[in-house]
Parts: structure tokens; sequence; C-alpha cells
């Protein structure tokens, strides 16, 4: 079993470094705090392979649901440079 | 007598697949796709349903020409048109979040499905649920995947790039926090009395006394806030088209539209089917039927039809909240609500146990 | 409601009182009153007006006889009386212009606006004189006086 | 209510923007651009930009005979065009020094009772769709269909009337018309104490509208608008009771007010207006004399002598009055179109100053203006 | 062990399948749906007049009091969750102790939480900020 973990583990560890890269590089704010997200999720996907479905589901309904939200919130409420039109 | 043993045989077998052998979750999520094709088929029946009774409650005709006198091809044909249409990205749009907005939607509500119970199947002693997927703490697991379609409108909202996308974004936003709130207090509400998480024990918990009966109060603080979550009228501030235009779909046409109005419908659906399992007694028959066996699917379908009924019928019915009234009343009115509804069935499921 | 005392003897009164400005009073059904006020005392008067109970300026329209006079036709009347008083203000062709009414009658301002850029009638101190119901190409064409060419006459 | 809120100046801080309401929107039953500079969901500034479908009536009507205008008085406002040749046929007769007959001044009462009727059902519906009531909509274009097919009887056009003449009416009542009218109108008066019925008490619907658009008797008076806005802030203003004009004087009618001067006051003005123009027909079905329904020589090519006449009328939507100067040609030498939705549309910025952006569409639809009759 | 994993293959196949269908789906509306290259198409619509200045608007900061009091809420539901499935629990040696500490735990936390939604209410922060 713990070979097959590890095709899982990868891809999951993947997405999540990408995305936590992603969060510090991108331009936008907006898409930093969906990178985030991503990024918060895929440790949900850590917890579901260790076998600690509570604390995944957790992670999602908190980390994502509700800080994630908060960031929008942040996002929303910041000022940005308005466009030159 | 011969049919119920052809059935119970069936399902003998389909155990034997599904449930029984060491590939059998590979099997069913690859097969979950029925599901989701089936439950994609309840929302197309349910926006027919919509335009159907809608029409006749506003003394109209509704769709009745495509397909004979009650127009039941009316949604493919509308499927054809919108696959013929063409695809516009506005150019001044966040085209990654545009496009993802319409994902995000639907794969939230797949990830509901994955978990509705629709029967549980009792074959020599054991038992099995219907169900592409079981977890022991799946209502949790609903919520928690149900707050994801917040992104999918934030994300169509803001990428679009329209004052009237974000305007409803930020509105649906702003009123989804506040209805998470009641709807998770009454989910536990309903734990408390089933004392599990895992909605198969919850409608289990039901064969006596459906939870409708024993807590009304927050049958009717989660019919609410669901009606919320779901942003139907008159909760649809982010679509309230006197104001907004679309709302947060201002921008989609075409089959990007499509997708993301049926992601909505979808997650009525499912909404639909949560209600009927844990406060309407899921596949508990109804006593009137007597002794003829009637499988539990039925059941559980026929209830999810009359729920989204109701949703239809408050539809025609009701005139549309102001977003700050939305969220007063999340606030204000459901939560305290909420909170004694909680109180009610820890004091009921105390006497139960 | 239902002030008896606002009857024509607004009239009198106020030729009385604009004994210089207001002129050619008629009266000419008992809901209707007709006077020529001088251009120049237009805020004058109607602040006498609002006072003794006309609160009510109905419309503001402008007449062109060419070839050298202009008017301003005011329509005043009462939320508490039927009678319609209608005071003309005559003014030159070639430059017409004359006070606004903005900040005694709230509402005359879109009729100021629409009767400036039909009859090219200027109304001083006016907050917002801009164009209203034309395009804004199309200022200082006047297209309402008698003599404007872009209008195809076909009967 | 700020009274200075004609212009709209650019947004300074960074929570504000300008959102563009027009000229293709769904709130509008016509195309007019609203400015809105909103923070949050709150209006700051509130500019009204019109124009879109300006027809130069004014000019076009200069340029007619009195008769060819008739028909074309229809098409200023065509939720009002029985009013419409009504005001014109009063003013040209007037200045022409002929009277209607009597039953003319019945049939022209009945015709404007009735596109009162249409109007105000097609304005509640407006508006009920605009707080997302769409049912209420489609009862009421329901109920509407009626009363355009009892105007459709008699002038046997449902939208362009046309009905007026100068010195009488361009036909009579077809035979059984009192009966048909009698059952449609009973109908109608039932339907309609029944959806005032389910509007006064929908909780949703009463917080939707309770308090909101405020416009009291004075601001109202300041603001310059009549008609229901008006007499939904208690000021008893109604042209027929104040200047009775045809048949009026003998007819029993209360002028309705409410109080309060919101949005749910002016919805229930309609209303309860509705109710009251049904027994007004009433009355006139049963008081209708015989007789000649037009004059016997119709003065069909007119030249009326040189002068001036401010004709008005008591229009759905408020005070509709016309300025004609002859100057003894068979044109007239100048035509003013005071329409009463130009007074209410100049009205609804100051109107929405401080709302949120949520109760434009119900203050907008509550003041029922109309777009085509403001841009003339 | 296992069979918490197995749980969730399912829903591991379901993302992929919420990432491929929406995917399909538009790469068949670009095969037969027509295109067109007119840019006027591409601009943004604001009810017809041209959009000025940007859409991405800032709001007021007082709705942050909302989303900071819905993480508070959420992680406060989060402690009733596990409470639910246990909260009856007899298997103590004196019977109705555990189950009467817990409510009374329950309680005592839930009062907290209350007094602090009664607290926001008070100091108005629920109310919508004009």
């Amino acid at each position: 079993m713990i070979d097959l973990q590890i095709i899982p583990f990868a891809i999951i560890s993947i997405i999540m470094i990408g995305s936590s890269i992603m969060v510090v590089k991108s331009k936008e704010v907006v898409h930093s705090a969906f990178h985030c997200v991503i990024a918060m999720m895929s440790a949900a996907g850590f917890y579901v392979l260790l076998s600690a479905q509570f604390v995944a589901v957790v992670q999602i309904l908190v980390y994502v649901g509700a800080i994630g939200v908060m960031i929008l919130f942040a996002v929303m409420l910041t000022t940005r440079n308005q466009e030159v039109e | 007598m011969a049919i119920i043993e052809i059935y119970d045989l069936i399902m003998h077998y389909l155990v034997i697949i599904f449930a029984t052998n060491d590939f059998a979750p590979w099997i069913r999520g690859v097969l979950g796709g029925l599901v989701i094709g089936a439950v994609f088929g309840g929302a197309l029946v349910m926006v027919y349903l919509e335009r159907k009774f809608l029409g006749d409650m506003q003394s109209r005709i509704g769709p009745n020409r495509v397909g004979g006198r009650f127009g039941v091809l009316q949604l493919i044909a509308d499927a054809i048109k919108l696959f013929t249409k063409e695809d516009i990205i506005p150019a001044k749009a966040d085209k990654w979040l545009f496009i993802g907005a319409p994902i995000v939607a639907l794969t939230s509500g797949f990830l509901m499905v994955a978990v509705i119970p629709f029967d549980l199947l009792v074959i020599k002693g054991n038992e099995y649920a219907v169900a592409v997927s079981r977890m022991d703490i799946s209502i949790l697991y609903l919520e928690a995947v149900s707050g994801l379609a917040i992104f999918a409108t934030f994300m169509a909202g803001w990428g679009s790039s329209s004052k009237y996308a974000v305007l409803a974004a930020f509105r649906n936003v702003a009123k989804m926090i506040g209805y998470e709130i009641p709807l998770g207090i009454t989910v536990i509400s309903v734990a408390v009395m089933a004392h599990s998480l895992d909605i198969v024990e919850i409608v289990e918990a039901q064969s006596s006394i459906w939870f409708i009966i024993a807590q009304p109060l927050g049958f009717v603080v989660f019919f609410i806030a669901l009606l919320a979550d779901v942003g139907r009228i008159p909760f649809d501030q982010t679509e309230a088209e006197e104001e907004l235009v679309a709302g947060w779909a201002t921008e989609y046409s075409g089959m990007r539209w499509g997708l993301a109005f049926f992601a909505e419908y979808l997650h009525a659906v499912v909404g639909s089917f949560i209600v009927t399992l844990i406060f309407l007694g899921g596949w508990n028959g109804l006593p009137i039927v007597g002794n003829l066996y009637i499988p539990g699917i039925f059941w559980v379908i026929a209830k999810t039809i009359m729920v989204m009924m109701l949703f239809i019928w408050i539809r025609a019915a009701l005139p549309r909240y102001r977003i700050d009234q939305v969220i007063d009343i999340g606030w204000k009115v459901l939560i305290p609500l909420a909170l004694l509804n909680l109180v009610w069935s820890t004091i009921i499921g105390l006497l139960w146990a | 409601m239902g002030d008896e005392k606002i009857d024509k003897t607004i009239m009198i009164e106020l030729s009385n009182t604009f004994k210089d400005a207001v002129s050619d009073v008629d009266v000419p059904s008992p809901n209707r009153a007709v006077a020529r006020i001088d251009p120049g005392k237009v805020k004058e008067i109607m602040q006498f007006l609002l006072d003794n109970g006309f609160d009510h300026l109905s419309c503001v329209s402008g007449v062109d006889y060419p070839p050298d006079k202009m008017e301003v036709v005011y329509h005043v009347t009462s939320y508490s009386a039927p009678l319609v008083i209608t005071l003309k203000a005559s003014l030159p062709r070639d430059d017409p212009n004359i006070d606004s009414l903005c900040g005694i009658y709230w509402n005359a301002n879109w009729y100021e606006r629409e009767t400036y850029e039909l009859y090219g009638i200027k109304f001083n101190d006016c907050p917002y004189m801009k164009v209203l119901l034309l395009i804004e190409e199309m200022e200082g064409e006047w297209p309402l006086r008698k003599d404007y060419a872009g209008y195809p006459d076909l009967t | 209510m700020t009274h200075e809120a004609t212009q709209i100046t650019s947004p300074t801080k960074p929570s504000e923007i300008l959102l563009h309401l027009g000229p293709q929107h769904p709130l509008q039953p016509g195309p007019f651009l609203l400015d809105l500079k909103i923070e949050g969901e709150t209006i700051r500034e509130a500019e009204l930009k019109i124009g879109y479908i300006h027809k130069g009536m004014e000019k076009v009507f200069e340029d007619r005979t009195y008769l060819q205008i008739l028909p074309l008085t229809d098409r200023i406002c065509y939720l009002a065009s029985n009013s419409n040749n009504d005001v014109y046929c009063r003013g040209v007769e007037e200045l022409l020094g002929i009277e209607p007959t009597e039953r003319a001044k019945y049939l022209r009462v009945l015709t404007n009772e009735l596109c009162r009727l249409q109007s105000h059902l097609l304005g509640i519906g407006e508006y009920a769709t605009d707080v997302g009531f769409l049912t209420m909509f489609i009862y009421m274009v329901r109920e509407r269909e009626g009363v355009v097919s009892l105007l459709e009887a008699i002038t046997g056009s449902r939208l362009n009337h046309n009905y007026a003449r100068f010195g009488g009416v361009a036909n009579d009542l077809p035979p059984g018309y009192k009966e048909m009218a009698l059952k449609t109108l009973g109908e109608l008066k039932k339907q309609v104490k029944s959806h005032d019925e389910m509007l006064s008490s929908d909780s949703i619907y009463l917080r939707r509208t309770k308090g909101v658009g405020v416009l009291t008797a004075k601001e109202a008076g300041e603001l310059g608008v009549a008609g229901p806005p008006l007499r939904a802030a208690g000021v008893e203003y109604d042209l027929r009771r104040m200047e009775p004009y045809l048949v009026y004087d003998d007819l029993d009618f209360k002028v309705i007010t409410q109080t309060d001067g919101d949005v749910f006051s002016r919805v229930k003005v309609r209303l309860l207006e509705i109710l009251e123009s049904i027994y007004i027909i009433e009355q006139c079905l049963d008081q209708m004399p015989s007789g000649p329904y037009k004059q016997d020589v119709t003065p069909y090519i007119t030249r009326p002598k040189p002068g001036e006449v401010y004709a008005r009328i008591e229009d759905p939507r408020g005070e509709m009055g016309m300025y004609i100067i002859s100057d003894g040609s068979d044109k007239p030498y100048r035509f003013r179109i005071r329409g009463p939705a130009f007074a209410t549309a100049q009205a609804l910025p100051p109107l929405l100053v401080g709302g949120y952006v949520a109760d434009v569409a119900a203050i907008a639809a509550s003041m029922d203006s109309c777009t085509s009759e403001v841009d003339r | 062990m296992a069979e918490i994993i197995d749980n969730f293959i399912p829903v591991a196949i379901f993302i992929v399948f919420g990432l491929v269908i929406p995917l399909a789906i538009m790469f068949i509306v670009k095969q037969i749906s027509p295109r067109s290259k007119n840019p006027i198409k591409f601009t943004t619509y604001e009810s017809g007049s041209v959009p000025t200045g940007s859409a991405n608007m800032m709001f007021n900061v007082e709705y942050y009091a909302y989303a900071i009091l819905f993480v508070l809420f959420d992680v406060e539901l989060l402690f009733l969750y596990p409470w639910v499935t246990v909260y009856v629990n007899d298997s103590v040696t004196t019977p109705g102790f555990t189950t009467g500490f817990s409510i009374l735990a329950m309680v005592l936390f839930m009062i907290v939480v209350l007094l602090g939604l009664v607290y926001e209410w008070k100091k108005g922060v629920l109310e919508w900020v004009r």
C-alpha cells in the first residue's frame, strides 16, 4: 500500500509546492489568494493520505471555507492601482 | 413476489461488484460518473419543472413547442443552442478566474454528489449504502465541500471585471458567510439526535420519527439557509436582474453560462437531496403503502422532487429581499433560532437516548 | 389644502407690486391668467408668486418670433388652486438671455436646459447649462427656432 | 435629500466607482442613462441622462395640420395615448370655441379611465418585477388584457387609440358594451382587491417598500412632481377634482391619498385608484345620456383664430399639459408638451441619493416614469 | 486505515471529473460554435455605456467584521461536530456522569459564544454599513 500511496502523495506535493510558489510570485493579489486556497486544499489531501479524514474535512471547512473567504474579503478591501484607461 | 426476488438478486451481484472487492472504490468512482449524470439529469428535470410549473403558477403556458404539447424536449433544444453558441471571453476579463469559475462550481457540486446515499440495502445481514462513497463524517464533508461554491461565484464576478459582476460577487460572499453558520448549526442539531455524522445513520435514526416532526424549527431554519446558499428567490440578490443585470453571470455567454447555470441547479438538486435525507426521512417510506415493498430509492427521489417543487413554489410566490436585509436575517434571526433549535434537539436527543 | 385665497386677485397684487415690470394682464377664464413681464425682474416676480402660494412651476417654454423677438413662457400654478398663471418675457433674438429660476423652483432646471438647447436662450446662473435631450454635437443648432434649416419640410 | 444633485462628479475616494445603469438595462421601460456614483452598495450621487429616443415631436407638430397631429399625440406615451388625445382635443376645442357633445364627454371620461386602469396595472406590474416579484407582473398583465380588450371594443385599437375628435369622439359604444364592461370590471375589481391584499400582507414586500424612497409632501412640492407620487405623500392634488374637466364634476369619486410618501404608498395609491376608476366607469355607463357622440359638422379642416391655450388633464402619471399657440393658419405656431413623466423623471435622482443600489429599480418603477414621454 | 482512503478514492476521481467535464464540453463548443473577430464583442457589458474606471472596486473596511465573525463561528461549530457523536456516552462506571459533564461543558461554551454574539450585536457590528 505504501508503494501506491507515494503516487498521490507526489501529485499533491507538486500541486502544493507549485501553488505555494505562485502565492508569492503572482502579480495579482486575487490570484495569490486563490493559489493560497489551492495550497490549503492540498494540505487536506495530505490529511486524507494520513487517514485523518476528520482533520482533512476540518481543513477544508476552516482553512478553505473560512480563512480563504477572509482573505478574499481582505482582497476586496484593499486599494489597488487604478488602471490607466 | 418474483419481482422482489429478482431485485434482490440483482442487488446481491451489484453489492459483490461494488462493495466487496479490492477494486470496489475505483469501480464506484468511475461508475460514479453515472450518478453524476443522473443528478445532472435531475437538474435538467428541475429546470423543466421550474419552467413548466412556474408557467402554471403565473397563468402562462411555459414550454409547449419542442417535444409535443408539454415541451419535454425544450431543454434538449436549449442544450443544442448553447453548444452552438459562440464562446466569448471579454477582453478585460481575468481569463483564469473566468474560465475557472464554472469548473469550481461544478466540481463542488460533483463532490457533494459523491457522498449522497440513495438507499440502504441489507444483504445477508450486512448493510450496504447505495452511495458512491460512504464516510463516517459525510454530513461534515458536505458542509465543507458546499462552502467551495463561494469561490466559484467570487471567481466569476471578479474575473468578469464588470461592475455588476463585482457587486454581485461581493454580495454573494457577504450573504454566504451569514448563512453557512445557521446551516451548520441545524445540521449539528440533526446529528445530535442521530448521535452520528454519517448521513446513512442519520436517515436510519429517522425510521421511527422524521426529524422534520422532531424539530420543525430546525427544518425551517435549514430550508431558509439552504435557499440562501443555493441563491434562489427570495435570496437571489446575486442575480437580481433589475439592478445587476445578471449578477456574476453577466459576462458569461453560451455554454460557459450554461455550465454555471447547471452548476447552480446541481447545487439546488443536491440541496433537495440533503433536505430529504436529513429531515424528511430519506428512504424511510410512508406507512400509507402498507406491506407493499417499494425500494428506498423511490422514496428518496419522490421526496426530493417534492422539495424541488417547494423551491419552485417559493420562487413563484415571493419577491426578493434586499441585500442588507438578507444579511440581517442571517445573523440576527437565523443564527439565534438555530441555536435555540440546537438546545431543543439536545434535550429531545437526551430524552430519546 | 384648499387655500381659498389663491385666486385671480393675485394678478392685481402682482401688477400693483411690480408696477413697471408687469403689463398686459389678462384673465381669459376663471382658471387662467396671462401677463407679460420684464425679463430683468423675473426672479423677483417668481419669488413673489412662490411666497403667495404659487408653489408649482408647471412648465417653461420658449417661443420664437422671427426676425427680432423671442419669448420665454412660464406656466406657474399652485398645488392648492386651479389657477394657471402664464407669464411671458420677451427677449431680443440676437442675444437671448434671462435669469435662471433654479434657485426658486428646483424643477426649473430641466425645463431651462431644454429651452436652452432648443432655442439657444441662455439662463444666467443655471448650475448645469448643457444639452439635455439632444446629442452634444447639436448644441448651437437651436433646432426649434423657426429658421432652423436642418429639418426637412415634408408637407 | 440634496436638491443640487443634478450633476455627478468624478469619484474621489478609491472606494467609489461610477456605475452606469443604462441605456440598455433590464430595469428600464425605455432607454435612459442613470449614472450612479456608489460606494459599496450605497449611492452617493446620481444623475439621469435622457434623450435617447428624442423624437422632436414639438418641431414635428409645428409642421403638421391640427388633424394630422391628432394620431401623433398617441405616440407621446403609448400607455396614456387616450389621455394625450383628450388633452390635445380639449386644447384645440378651446381654440376653436366649441364644446364636445354631452355623450362624447362621457365617452371620453370612460376611455380616459380605462386608459388609467391599464396604465396603472402595467405600472404596478413593472414595479413588482423590480422587487423580484415576477408572478405579480404576469398577474397584472393578465388583468390588463381585459381592460385593453374593453378599450379595443370602443376604439378598435389596443395601444394607440386615437379616439377623441374635435368636438366629439370617433365612434359610439358597440352594442352590449355595458354588460361586457361591467362583467370584466367586476372581475377586475375582485382581482385587484386580492392583489392589494397580497401586496399589503407580504412581509418581504413590506420590508422592500416601507420607508424606501420617501418623498414627503414638502419635498414633492419642491421637486415639482404631480400625480400618484404627490398623492402618495398626502397632497390632495388631482386635476379631476381641482379643475374639473369634461363631466368629472357630475361624477362621484374620491381623490386617493396616502400619508407616507414611500414606495409602498405610491403603489398603494395606484391600486386604490384602479378601484376608484372602476367606480367612475360604472357611473359613466349608468349616467351616459343618449344623443350624438360627435358634432353634426366635425371641423376637420381647422383654422383656429390666433390665440393660445394651455390645456391640462390628469394623466395616469400626473399633470399632462399642452400649450398651443395658434397664428390663424392650419398648423400650430408653437406646440409645447408638458409631460408628467418629464417632471417625475427629473425628481428621480435626488430620491436615489443615500439609498441602496438594490432600491434603484424599485424607486424608479414606483415613480412610473415613461421614457417615451420624457424624451418626446 | 486503508478503508478511509478507499472512501476518498471516488472523491479524487470526482475531482478529476469536475476538471475534465467542463473542459471537454468547452472543447466541443470550440469545435462547433462560430468564431468572430469583432473587438466590440469582447468589450465589457455596462448597459450600453462605455465602462469608465476600473470595475474592481474597494469596499468599506467595516465589512471585515462579518468575515472575522464568520471565522469565529465556523471554528465554534467545529467543536460541536465531534461533540455530537460522543455526548451520550455512559460507558463510565457512574451512569449519566459523562453525559452530564459533556452537556455542561458545551452549555458553558455556548454561553460564551452567545455572549460574544450579543456583544457584537449591541456594538452594532452587525449593522450594514451605509
